[in-house]
């Protein structure tokens, strides 16, 4: 079984290698959104402090929705996406390795990068590490549950807008807890209970989401 | 043995075709005629099993088709190429083999490459090769293609009459090897080896 | 092809859109009856309400529209759930019928919710733990009426709006309770927006207020669907016939 | 049985009559307009496939 979707993943990553624009792209969307606030807000560390949690995780949230029409538009598009669901493996499991592909690509460097933006936010060194640890966390279910999205509008017009409105009330509980997590860390509560829960969603999603993404490319390959 | 019976078909509101059948022995091939529209590729994506049909079954080798068994036994070429622009030709031959759970080994995938004429362009990506070289890359997953099931939507389109020739001794080879074969073509080209039948969509 | 006999040949349009007509004004009927009670029990028996005055008399629209705006979200599921497993062309319609009600019931609920909350709470909006899931609510259904309107292939459409309303129906129990854990953490105090105990009329008011949008919602979903067959199947020679025989009923 | 003892403290409604009529009157608009959309487009369909209906015959009669 893993053989397969370390297969899907070598693939997607050598792909990626060779198209580093798009990872970079959606990494500095990140950047640009993030240092957007402040400059809105206003430079007031503590205010900016209070937010940080929010702004790091909508952006975090937009950013990997930037790239969830790739995750299967170009093979749609050349002809490679019928030739996985041909494979005589579950096309679950070739979503799963699909979605932690993109999450390697999208989810990580956003984590990797996410304490550098929050010292712009004057975040403590806890709450540093907690956005880190949330992030990291909390992103796989943004590409799981993403997936679905992505395999509902394949080959729609206006699909990356039409994304968004299908994905971000699901991404609603990944960002209350992932957000909640810093928040809580921040203010000494203890963020522990926020990032089980957190891990809990990743689970459930990296779980359940390749199925049901996959369920949408077999109606949309009909 | 690929066995259709009684396949319908029903396209946004027309209904393509009815009541169709046949039966498909190793080493045959059969050649699906008729016009553009008639449900030429809708019968093919039929029997890979992308398009459920509307009424009717398809078996292989006594089975549901809806298996992994059965995709471990079939070969798709569609319109499109499936290579990525990316990779080079190599790179996406042994991609696509290790995807399908073949063995392939790189001089195998050297060997192929060069009989479709590709050879010294091994490495180059695919992006920077002419349609038809891309063609040739697709074609190329057919010659040490082993499974039993060849599915081939308009294979010989675009190719010049070398490419036909060499195309058709590859299939009537996979033929002989007791392979089956259901291709769509609009120019009817003579495979020596095999018996051919013939399916009209009217 | 031997014409068997199963429950497919009930739920085949043809056979549906005589039936939905008929039905209809019945439907029509028993939601104003319905109303008329609600109404007359709720707005002219009930007593004040010893906390909120008269203001609580809000409930008889908040509370049955929020019901009704998840209620019709767990049918059109169900729909859903019918034409994924059972491929029947009709159940993607009811759901695409119902959609728009729906969001609307919703709607009315966010309305009528804070036209509630401005002189309870002195605020259009509060971040109340169901209020916010029911703007979510109201956010599915738009995602369920975009896809569904962005898919031109009807079956397409409605296999890909069942799997996302499938999608949906999971995650919004998941939703509401990290919605009200995200409540409670922020404010701690969660406004029960029927907390005070209810007086039996205007219990009774409610329940009748509830039937009325319920009937209501029938009413025009199966007014909807017999517009969605007619387009759908206005290939097939019963919607010829029907249109070319003067207009129909 | 009725609680209001005059149709001027039915009107003012506790003074939330602004918010509670607001209310029903937004359902009673919303529920009046719904029907009418849906019959109205019900009309411009069943005509609109009449005319294609028509189209067709003539085609293929020709």
């Amino acid at each position: 079984m893993l053989k397969i979707i370390t297969a899907v993943i070598s693939r997607d990553l050598k792909l990626a290698m060779r198209r580093q624009a798009d990872i970079v792209s959606a990494l500095f969307f990140f950047i640009i959104v993030v240092s957007l606030f402040p400059l809105g807000i206003g430079p007031e560390p503590d205010l900016l402090r209070k937010l940080a949690p929010g702004v790091l995780w909508v952006a975090a949230l937009l950013a990997t929705m930037l790239s969830l029409p790739r995750l299967f538009a170009d093979d749609h598009r050349d002809g490679t996406l019928e030739q996985l669901a041909l494979a005589p493996h579950p096309l679950g499991l070739v979503v799963t390795g699909k979605v932690i592909a993109h999450w390697l690509v999208s989810g990580l460097p956003l984590a990797l990068i996410a304490p550098i933006l929050g010292i712009q936010f004057d975040l403590s060194t806890e709450g540093l590490v907690a956005i880190t640890l949330a992030i990291l966390i909390g992103t796989p279910a943004l590409s799981g549950i993403g997936a679905i999205g992505a395999a509902l509008t394949l080959g729609l017009r206006g699909g990356g807008v039409l994304i968004s409105l299908l994905v971000l009330p699901l991404y609603i509980p990944v960002l209350i807890f992932g957000a909640g997590a810093v928040d809580a860390t921040v203010t000494g509560l203890g963020g522990e209970g926020h990032l089980s829960l957190l891990a809990a969603l990743t689970f459930a999603s990296l779980g359940f989401a390749p199925w049901a993404a996959a369920a949408a490319l077999k109606i949309a390959l009909e | 043995m690929l066995e259709a019976d009684n396949l319908e078909c029903v396209r946004g509101d027309r209904r393509l075709f009815a009541g169709l059948g046949f039966r498909l022995g190793a080493g045959e091939l059969l050649y699906l005629q008729g016009k553009n529209g008639s449900g030429k590729t809708s019968l093919l994506r039929m029997l890979i099993g992308l398009l459920p049909p509307e009424a009717g079954e398809i078996r292989w080798k006594g089975a549901t088709i809806k298996s992994d068994e059965f995709r471990a036994d079939l070969c798709y070429l569609g319109h499109l190429n499936a290579i990525k622009e990316e990779l080079t030709p190599l790179e996406n031959l042994l991609a696509a083999a290790h995807l399908a759970d073949e063995v392939l080994s790189e001089d195998e995938a050297m060997d192929a490459l060069e009989q479709v004429g590709l050879a010294g362009r091994e490495d180059l990506a695919c992006k920077y090769l002419s349609q038809g070289q891309k063609r040739r890359v697709a074609l190329a997953r057919l010659v040490k293609e082993k499974r039993p099931l060849w599915i081939l939507d308009e294979p010989f389109v675009a190719l010049d009459v070398a490419a036909v020739n060499w195309l058709s001794g590859i299939i009537s080879g996979h033929l002989q090897r007791g392979g089956l074969a259901v291709m769509t073509t609009h120019q009817l080209v003579d495979i020596p080896a095999g018996t051919v039948r013939e399916l009209r969509l009217s | 092809m031997k014409d068997r006999f199963n429950l497919y040949r009930f739920a085949s349009p043809a056979v549906f859109y005589p039936l939905a007509g008929a039905m209809t004004p019945y439907f029509v009927a028993v939601s104003i009856v319905f109303g008329i009670a609600g109404l007359w029990l709720g707005m002219l028996v009930a007593p004040t309400d010893f906390q909120q005055g008269e203001g609580y008399r809000i409930i008889f629209i908040h509370v049955p529209a929020s019901w009704m705006s998840m209620f019709i979200y767990l049918v059109m599921a169900f729909w859903a759930a019918i034409g994924l497993a059972f491929n029947t062309r009709l159940s993607g319609m009811m759901a695409q019928a119902l959609a728009p009600t729906g969001a609307l019931m919703a709607f009315l609920s966010l309305l009528t919710g804070a036209l509630w909350g401005k002189p309870m709470w002195g605020a259009w909006w509060v971040w109340d733990a169901r209020l916010t899931s029911e703007l979510i609510l109201l956010f599915l259904y738009i995602g369920y009426m975009a896809l569904t309107a962005a898919i031109d292939d009807p079956r397409r459409s409605d296999k890909a709006g069942g799997l996302l309303l499938l999608v949906g129906v999971v995650n919004i129990p998941i939703i509401y309770f990290s919605v009200k854990w995200w409540n409670t953490l922020h404010q701690g105090s969660s406004i029960n927006l029927a907390k005070s105990s209810m007086a039996t009329t205007m219990l009774w008011g409610m329940l009748l207020m509830a039937m009325c949008f319920w009937m209501y919602s029938i009413a025009i979903a199966l007014m909807r669907v017999r517009t969605i067959i007619l387009e759908r199947e206005r290939h097939s020679d019963w919607v010829k016939t029907l249109l070319l025989a003067g207009d129909p009923k | 049985m009725i609680h209001w003892n005059s149709f001027s403290d039915f009107i003012a409604m506790g003074g939330y009559g602004l918010y509670v009529w607001g209310s029903f009157g937004a359902t009673a608009l919303v529920m009046a307009i719904e029907p009418i959309v849906v019959l109205r487009n019900r009309s411009s369909t069943i005509s609109r496939l009449k005319r294609q209906i028509r189209a067709e015959n003539r085609n293929t009669s020709e």
